[in-house]
């Protein structure tokens, strides 16, 4: 089922659609994960300048495009459905989120770099001993001076390979757990005192862990005032956690309609297999499945500017949603593709491992049906 | 896109149920665990709705329509369903209506149109027979003209309400010749008509809703035929495509806010109520997941049919499927909620003019059979293996 | 699969089944329920001569065969494949088991009384304001000199029409919760202050909501001293639970043999139902969890006499598996016989129900998988 | 029944993996997250098992089996799953020697079993090809008769450790004539046969397990034909049986365990650990129950083959069913409990020579490769949906 665009939305997504059919299909992918940097500057450069993607959710007077979440969703359903590795939710909804909030002298110019593609961002927030809950940061950052000094460990970082900047999340004050005292960060990639390992996630992009050893910056590498970050924080990761749902829904898009070809075109005694009605059947199951992710996105997408409670329950909602399809219909498709669905030799199994990454991206589903079921319920919630 | 205030809309339309449908017939309606409210209070409603012009929201307006856009309706549908309107009507408002004005004649439209709009014509459905089912196009029920009748012979299967009902309408056997599709014509008859029977069907709920009917030489005048002989398919078909079209998400956010208030009365194991089981509260947050899913999409269709876009017949079969569902897995965590009450059969004070008290709390006295009825909904108005094949033919190309 | 059998379970399998097919098909079944008494005394007292069954689970000393869960389960499954009404689990298993264990002068004269037929028993133990915890009494038993009495309500007590006796469980002390304090009373039917409300469980058994208003026992009512009943309750009614699970084998087994029998034979598009692909998956689903449901009753069973946290550990398992495929194959039933499967002119519709409720007798899947779960994960049982 | 101390055979199962299979060896293992482990450390094991004179237990005694009854070898299986032992030459012990022995020549058996049994000869499977799957029988590979050979044209795929083995059973076609299943010839040759050659398939997990082989005139003896020429299919069947015939809770309950390890030492996110959330215990103990019936069921089974009742083929079917989809829910959640280092690519650390640490916990090296290698266990040995066709087929009578 088509969702009505306007002529602007209509155009970007056809452009991004147009670039990725034409130059970023499942070789060039290929080719860009086997690389060493594992991630390809010159389709940066692409998004930036040909396709002048980079501004879409800034504001025109920032030198944007004046679109927003939902201009960022069609960009990130069209780049799930090519698995586009470059860094765009990092740099363009999460950094941009931040910076557009951002209190810091250097917001505006490191928003003019973002959109010409010069500044690219990695999230630094994820920490080996904390699992989805934001208010749990060990990592800490002391105050010296004018300066800040930043120690600890950030686990399964995406994209800090190619980034010029990190945006770290440090505590500034309380203990693991508190909600207080949390702070945001804008540090230069290189910094001396940050180790990197990176490695590859199991869909082939970048990802490292960084520890960070002494590393010092500025009191105005600050985003906001010192320890207030929390709302900020959960506003932008559930903002981010909406748009990887659309980009979810073109990985989706892409294991359901690459089973439909392959059963419909694979013969097993003697009939393609997609004439077999349990097949057919399932096939149905991931297309419904798939017609809800869109709508259940949709929902998310339009609430991200409620009161913080409606945005983090719709969102959670969608999430939850999203993931037990994510799990369905990438089983189903691995499943239905039979022995040829464990081979790397399609793009099926790619498409799979991506959506095993992002059903557990900013928390899995058990996470937010904890967090949906806590603020649904609380008191409030029911009519006796 | 449109400049219809729809706050103000929906204020009116709750102003209009707080004022006309009061608690003695909202309390009378808790004890109607069927498809259809029992024509007494049904048929009382529609009237009330006809006299506020709201009598049949999805007809044109020249036919006594509202004018409503598709929004405006799925608010007034949710708003019914949230105040738990009686159910009524839907075989003549939904299913014949349509087909009148479609394939009708002036004099058909002149009769037929405004007795269902008042409530006055209460149909019932006569397609599925003994031995077929799902498969439609294997009816057997024979129609033989006669003069300007037809002489009708057979029997049709699975007829809710026909024991109250003045009207049915029928596909019948016209011809053997051609594939089983063509030789099918449709026709409306009287109940009254000699020669039609009633038998009682007893449902598993216990319950008193679907009969067979039987017909022994019934003569139905040629008049009453919709569309032309042996076109019977046609017009069937297009009136399913109505039948399908339907909104479940209000339904089942019904059920699951009724399941909450149960949970919030009945004890818990370790806890004081079943609602303070935190097992419970996230087993129904849930289920409200997936019917927040469901109703994002049927929004989006609502969007797409007031902006004049045709999502098509392969998403009314989708919406059926999980719709379904998820009203099954509603009344189902009701019944589970109940603990151990849901063991009473309570037919007994199921019905309109029943004064015995349910068994156990006022509230244990429906969900069981409500539950017991809605397993029918995934096997009535093609079972939910049928949708699947739909879907699978029309939207994937799949043979 | 079949179950090894020792010659004389053989014996009594095939007696039970004989009787039944003979002398307790659909149709009198039915007349037993459309009964005013819901359920029939001369075929108890068949059980009790001809069959000789009501002496399965007692000692032979005893007056009894000498038999145990084992025994009961085999009767219980066929009377679970032919929807028995009468009430053979208050009777022979828990009563029976109460008895057994009980230090009241009256015991070994009941037991010869229920062996014989003459004693029939109902189990009035659930309460309006309790759910499934045992430990949860809220009425009362007073001691008055050489008298207790009772007070209360109790609710959904199956089978107390037809019932001589009943066991009824009644606080003598502490609170609405409190594992201590908990006593068991035999009963007269008929004491002055019992009043019944009788109806009909959906399947159409006969059940009751019973009200103790100042019910006089003499203290010889007490089947175990004062206030320690708790534990003998857990074991007797873990011992029913088990048993109710083989009971509902009986009913999975005539679900899911109805539904392959009714798509066998009923036609649509021109061939047979059982010919669609979808419906024979399914109807191998529901065998799949059939076969299950057999074993971990058997393993069940076979642990009865484990100590009390295995034993339980057990049974909850069993009732879980069992529960959650009673709704399984229930459904599936209901949903492959179509519209005929909505009426009651079938039996089908009828072993529905009795699915419907064993899944919750005893506690429902939530309830067991909770105290599974509980027991599973003591301290002691993981190791690091 | 019987006169076994079985809890004396499970202490001298386990003294023997406590002295023969060190933690050094176990520490290896960990990083095999195939199928089967690497020939180095597989064939160590089986040279192992070999001297203890338990290198074959499902063998008959005169060919070097143990003569353990069902019970036994299911206490066997399970120990050595619960030490996690290295899983090797399953095809040469569990798939040709059950042939060899069935339709084999006396010099056949002389030379082959002896060699599968000390793990010198190691097996590799080629039935499947490109385009056919689980519908064997439109197998096209080609051998046509030259003197004493075969000459073999075509192609096999889907061959686990092709190049590691040094022996291939095939299914090869020598006639086109009658139907599919008429025509085929079970063969076995050595890998070293000129006109033999592999391709890697690099699976989803990243690693090089499977292959696919390539025949270009290779010759293979006659002498090597197990049973009649156009008699494979007979042979195939009977091998299959014996795929189809294992135990499957114990791996299952082993990755259950492993999973409740992982969350015992992974943060909670509002408690000290992941196994502290009630949340996770519950998930854990819903899928242990499902274990602990599939592990009844198989009880069940092998009680009954101790006592010479054979439940028949349905059964193993049946198994496989449900007893594949526990291995792949207890697999999904070790990967669970792993929190965001799922996202890490591990390949790097997980092969016998491998000195790369893991990213992050040792424990989060196989979950996710043992996981994508998992989802084969529902379409190789014949797909799940071709075992509910068995199923239905040979239990129901199903057409």
């Amino acid at each position: 089922m088509e969702t009505p665009l306007s002529d602007d939305q209509r155009m970007i997504r056809d452009s991004v659609a147009g670039y990725l059919r034409d130059r970023y299909d499942d070789a060039e992918r290929r080719r860009i994960i086997d690389s060493e940097a594992g991630w390809s500057a010159p389709h940066w450069q692409a998004f930036a300048g040909e396709l002048g993607l980079l501004g879409a959710g800034f504001a025109e007077a920032a030198g944007g495009l004046g679109g927003g979440a939902a201009e960022h969703a069609l960009i990130l359903e069209e780049f799930g459905s090519a698995l586009v590795v470059e860094p765009y939710l990092s740099t363009a909804v999460i950094a941009g989120g931040f910076l557009k909030a951002s209190t810091a002298a250097a917001a505006p110019q490191l928003i003019a770099d973002a959109i010409a593609g010069t500044a690219i961002f990695a999230y630094a927030a994820g920490e080996p001993n904390a699992r989805s809950n934001p208010a749990h940061v060990e990592t800490r950052a002391e105050c010296r001076g004018a300066n800040y000094v930043i120690d600890g460990q950030k686990a399964v970082v995406l994209g800090a390979v190619g980034a010029t900047h990190l945006i770290v999340v440090a505590r500034t004050s309380g203990g693991d757990r508190d909600p207080e005292g949390i702070s945001l960060f804008v540090v230069d990639a290189n910094s001396p005192g940050i180790t990197r390992r990176d490695y590859r996630t199991i869909s082939g992009g970048p990802a490292s862990d960084i520890t960070f050893t002494g590393v010092t910056v500025p009191a105005s590498a600050l985003l906001v005032p010192e320890g207030t970050a929390l709302p900020l924080i959960e506003r932008v990761v559930d903002e981010a956690t909406a748009l990887l749902c659309a980009e979810a829904n073109g990985v989706m898009r892409r294991l359901h309609g690459d089973t439909l070809a392959y059963t419909s075109q694979r013969e097993q005694f003697g009939k393609p297999l997609a004439s077999f009605q349990v097949l057919q059947h399932r096939m149905v199951d991931m297309l419904v499945a798939m017609e809800h992710s869109q709508s259940i996105t949709a929902r998310a997408i339009e609430l991200l500017d409620a009161d913080p409670a409606e945005r983090a329950r719709a969102v959670s909602a969608a999430k939850v949603y999203v993931g037990k399809s994510l799990r369905y219909i990438g089983q189903q498709a691995i499943q239905l593709h039979g022995g040829m669905g464990m081979t790397d030799e399609l793009a099926v199994g790619f498409f799979f491992k991506r959506a095993i990454e992002i059903e557990r991206q900013f928390g899995s589903v058990e996470y937010h049906l904890t967090r949906y079921t806590r603020l649904a319920n609380a008191p409030a919630a029911i009519a006796a | 896109m449109t400049s219809i205030d729809y706050n103000a809309f929906r204020d009116e339309v709750r102003d209009f149920l707080a004022t006309s449908y009061p608690a003695s017939k909202r309390e009378l309606n808790q004890r109607q665990a069927g498809m259809f409210a029992e024509p007494e209070l049904g048929q009382w409603w529609q009237r009330t709705l006809h006299a506020r012009g709201w009598g049949a929201p999805s007809w044109p307006v020249e036919y006594g329509g509202t004018g409503w856009d598709a929004v405006q309706k799925h608010i007034f549908m949710s708003e019914c369903t949230a105040a738990n309107t009686p159910s009524f009507a839907v075989q003549g408002l939904a299913m014949v209506a349509p087909v009148v004005m479609k394939f009708g004649t002036q004099a058909q439209k002149d009769f037929f149109l405004p007795g269902i709009l008042s409530g006055e014509l209460y149909f019932c459905q006569g397609f599925s027979e003994p031995g077929s089912g799902s498969d439609l196009a294997s009816l057997r029920t024979s129609a033989v003209r006669e003069g300007d009748d037809y002489l009708v012979n057979g029997s049709k299967i699975w007829t809710t309400h026909a024991h109250f009902a003045n009207w049915i309408f029928l596909l019948v056997r016209t011809s053997t010749e051609g594939k089983p599709q063509q030789g099918i014509t449709f026709l409306l008859a009287p109940m009254s008509t000699p020669g039609i029977s009633v038998r009682p069907i007893i449902s598993i709920s216990g319950e008193h809703e679907l009969n067979q009917t039987f017909y022994d030489n019934a003569r139905i005048p040629i008049a009453n035929r919709i569309g032309d002989e042996n076109k019977g398919w046609d017009v069937a078909k297009y009136l399913l495509e109505f039948e399908r079209g339907g909104a479940y998400a209000p339904s089942a956010q019904g059920m699951l806010e009724a399941a909450k208030k149960i949970a919030a009365q009945q004890p818990g194991d370790d806890c004081a109520t079943l609602w303070d089981d935190p097992q419970f509260q996230r087993k129904t947050a849930e289920l409200e997941i997936d019917m927040l899913a469901q109703a994002a999409t049927e929004h989006r269709v609502m969007t797409a049919l007031a902006g004049g876009n045709n999502p098509g017949d392969i998403v009314a079969s989708m919406l059926k499927l999980s719709g379904t569902a998820l009203q099954q897995a509603a009344s189902e965590l009701c019944v589970e909620a109940l603990g151990d009450y849901a063991l009473a059969d309570q037919r007994q004070s199921l019905h309109l003019s029943s004064n015995i008290p349910p068994i156990g709390p006022d509230y244990a006295a429906r969900p069981v059979a409500k539950f017991l009825n809605l397993r029918a909904c995934t096997i009535y108005g093609g079972s939910s293996e049928v949708q699947h094949n739909i879907v699978a033919r029309a939207a994937m190309g799949l043979k």
